[in-house]
């Protein structure tokens, strides 16, 4: 079997997993951005 | 109130060791809103309580904490001394802002199937219910067709169908005609007489006027005022013309 | 009405009522059902016509011999009981919000499981009727013969329509709860449904060819609906009171 | 707190770098499959890992129904988050593996079929989640998260059966018994590579969803100081 002409697909998988990882993390990181910036307004609305 | 009354109430408070209903810091939030803010009271049996106040003011919401609908956010709530409501679920009696009954099930045929899910298989009593709202039980016709007043008053016979000691009565009178509501006051005030305890959430406080015990005020989830009756402030909130619409029949 | 005819209040009764039965109010709450639909027939009417819809659709979409019909006729045939399904037990639980009445069976002593058990007996109930119906339309359809033995389909049909309605009642339950209600209950009902519906169209298929023997898928089926009415059973309650 | 989870995000890295290392280089050349093979070793791990989370959501939610606590709520989102995350993952990887090595893309063999169900179910866990409304969704939830528990082995039995009717393909050419230690070493790195990415992504949607609520209250709270103001 000519197994050299697949590699496309094991960096094709690679990439996905990363991907995946970094979408994941990225929802986390925007997610918490959200929340600090809710609080933070929460905080000025109530010292008003 | 008559003097004889309410010696007799202060005797009955003086044996009785144990509230009817008593909330402790009751606070309720739904997601962003708090519809109640820390409401602590304490209620004695035997007596018509009358919960007033703005749309909104969490009159509805304090009912159906007490009645167990809702659970509190934080707080406690005890109903005849138990803070579990579910054991004393057949002790009391609620009546909804719509008419928890089925539209397609004649107003015998709901009483007896609510009945039923309090062990009652009594159709006399049923009947009885009926006949104490003022309708006519051999009526044949479904619910679903009656008027928003007739269908209020089986939703208060299906309330009291089994006798309880607590009702809670959340807006009774919403388009009801003035002569029923009157006979529903009546009817309140002749079993609050017969010692039941009762609540009424309604913001036609001229209404309960004549049988309420004690008033009592929510403003934005918080309880603001409580007192014997209800005072002639209290009755002023609401448009003149609906109070001479009110006056007027008599 | 003068203020004399006006009679006093039910009495409080003398001692509380013995704690109804779980079967007893099941019952009572099974003929309500019956009752209401009889006179509404809002779920029986619109499951009938959606079944008999995605029969003649389907028939549209495929053109088999009298061979091959046997072996897509069980996917077919419960595909649409499932669909039909779906709209029965939206139907179920719709007609308790309406008023809120569903409140009034919260308030009451009576223990929620009867209110599952009589909504899912009912559903069966409909369920079945809808099957009987089909049946005959399929058999005509599609040239059906069982090669089989028929009376393991009668069987398969029970075990297979009350994995379908205790899975489908509970979950209905669930979604009249969220905010798109209809749309929610497929959603969440097939992914758990797979496993059952994989069995009783294997099971359906093997009577109707003879190739294989149905014991299997029976007793899966069977499992299933052990499994999954004792966890519906167990957690109806919290599912009915949550607001 | 903090430092502790720094403290990880750091080993975490660093074993993600090493796990990597690991499954290019070092693990050996399967001898038939080539250098494809080398799929495996993020797609087991990714599935252990999933499966583990689902596990975790059904402690989690059961937890919820006995004891109604926010902790147990939060808990059994994260875990079904996170493990949807890492399915997806295995259900990607899978036919990338399977399309040189099988020539198809996609077989309906017992483990991947059981796997897309399990995918099922817990999308639409979430979507359950995001559709309900108000304080009912954790009890909603905490349900949905038990039955679908629950049909995890009905749904491999039944697939299972369904599969040795039918003619298949061999999973894997049979690795797992011959499997070359060094491969092994790759696989369990791996593993631990992503159980600790696992516990940070977990870890991080807990406090957020635990925060949201508290966010909620507060919002409550101060339109309450504002009501007094006025």
């Amino acid at each position: 079997m000519n197994t050299a002409g697949n590699n496309g697909y094991l960096y094709a998988a690679y990439v996905v997993v990363w991907a995946i990882h970094v979408f994941y993390f990225f929802t986390l990181a925007s997610r918490a951005r959200r929340l600090k910036r809710e609080a933070r307004e929460l905080e000025s609305s109530s010292r008003l | 109130m008559t003097d004889k009354r309410a010696t007799l109430h202060s005797l009955v408070n003086a044996n009785a060791q144990q509230a009817a209903v008593a909330v402790h810091n009751v606070v309720r939030n739904f997601g962003r809103f708090a519809a109640l803010r820390g409401v602590s009271a304490e209620f004695a049996p035997g007596k018509l309580y009358v919960l007033l106040g703005e749309n909104g003011a969490g009159k509805s919401t304090l009912l159906r904490v007490i009645a167990g609908l809702l659970a509190p956010t934080r707080g406690t709530v005890e109903v005849l001394g138990s803070a579990n409501i579910r054991s004393v679920a057949h002790r009391f009696g609620y009546m909804g802002h719509a008419p928890l009954l089925y539209d397609e099930l004649s107003a015998l045929e709901n009483l007896e199937y609510f009945a039923a899910l309090y062990g009652i298989e009594d159709r006399e009593r049923c009947r009885q219910a009926i006949r104490t709202v003022g309708l006519d039980p051999s009526l044949e016709r479904r619910v679903g067709q009656y008027s928003q007043g007739m269908r209020q008053r089986i939703s208060l016979a299906r309330a009291i169908v089994h006798g309880p000691e607590l009702l809670f009565l959340d807006e009774p009178f919403s388009n009801v005609d003035l002569r029923s509501a009157r006979q529903m006051t009546e009817l309140l005030a002749r079993m609050r007489d017969a010692g039941t305890t009762i609540f009424v959430v309604t913001h036609q406080a001229a209404l309960m006027e004549p049988v309420a015990d004690e008033c009592l005020v929510l403003d934005a989830g918080r309880l603001i005022a409580r007192e014997q009756g209800i005072p002639a402030r209290l009755l002023t909130p609401y448009p003149a013309a609906e109070r001479e619409e009110m006056e007027a029949p008599r | 009405m003068s203020a004399s005819s006006v009679t006093q209040a039910p009495a409080r009764q003398s001692s509380a009522p013995a704690a109804p039965s779980v079967w007893s109010i099941a019952w009572r709450t099974l003929k309500k059902d019956l009752r209401l639909e009889w006179r509404s027939k809002d779920a029986i009417n619109s499951m009938l016509f959606f079944a008999l819809l995605v029969v003649v659709i389907f028939s549209f979409g495929f053109d088999p011999t009298a061979e091959e019909s046997r072996r897509i006729a069980g996917g077919l045939l419960w595909v649409a009981i499932l669909f039909a399904t779906v709209v029965a037990l939206n139907q179920t639980w719709t007609r308790e919000l309406r008023n809120q009445v569903l409140d009034a069976y919260r308030l009451s002593p009576a223990p929620p499981q009867s209110l599952f058990i009589a909504k899912t007996v009912g559903n069966f109930i409909f369920v079945g009727i809808l099957e009987v119906l089909m049946v005959p339309l399929f058999v005509v359809f599609y040239n059906l013969r069982s090669v089989g033995p028929w009376w393991q389909l009668l069987v398969v049909a029970v075990l297979a329509t009350w994995a379908l309605v205790v899975n489908g009642t509970f979950f209905a339950a669930l979604s009249i709860r969220t905010r798109s209600r209809e749309i929610m209950l497929p959603l969440i009902l097939f992914p758990i449904s797979i496993p059952a519906l994989l069995a009783m169209v294997d099971a359906t298929t093997s009577i109707l060819t003879g190739d294989n023997s149905p014991v299997f898928w029976m007793r899966l089926l069977a499992v299933y609906d052990l499994v999954f009415t004792t966890i519906s059973l167990l957690l109806f309650e919290p599912v009915l009171n949550a607001e | 707190m903090k430092t502790l989870f720094r403290l990880l995000l750091a080993v975490t890295v660093l074993l993600l770098g090493y796990g990597f290392c690991q499954a290019m280089y070092i693990a050996p050349r399967e001898a038939t499959m080539g250098d494809v093979q080398r799929i495996f070793y993020y797609h087991l791990p990714s599935a252990w890992v999933a499966f583990l989370l689902f596990f975790v959501n059904f402690l989690a939610s059961a937890w919820y129904i006995v004891r109604r606590t926010d902790g147990a709520d939060a808990l059994a989102l994260a875990s079904a988050e996170v493990g949807v995350s890492f399915c997806t993952i295995v259900l990607i990887t899978g036919p990338i593996w399977a399309r040189p090595i099988w020539g198809i893309w996609w077989t309906w063999d017992a483990r991947l079929t059981s796997t897309l169900v399990l995918w099922l179910i817990y999308v639409s866990y979430l979507m359950l989640r995001h559709y309900a409304a108000g304080g009912q969704v954790p009890v909603l939830a905490a349900a949905l998260g038990i039955f679908g528990f629950l049909d995890v082995p009905i749904v491999y039995m039944a697939i299972r059966w369904f599969r040795t009717q039918h003619p298949q393909p061999v999973i894997g050419g049979g690795e797992g018994s011959g499997l070359d230690h060094r491969m092994w070493m790759a696989v369990l790195w791996n593993l631990l590579a992503f159980s600790l990415l696992a516990v940070l992504f977990v870890w991080t949607r807990y406090n957020q969803a635990l925060e949201e609520r508290a966010l909620e209250e507060a919002h409550a709270q101060a339109a309450l100081a504002e009501e007094e103001l006025r």
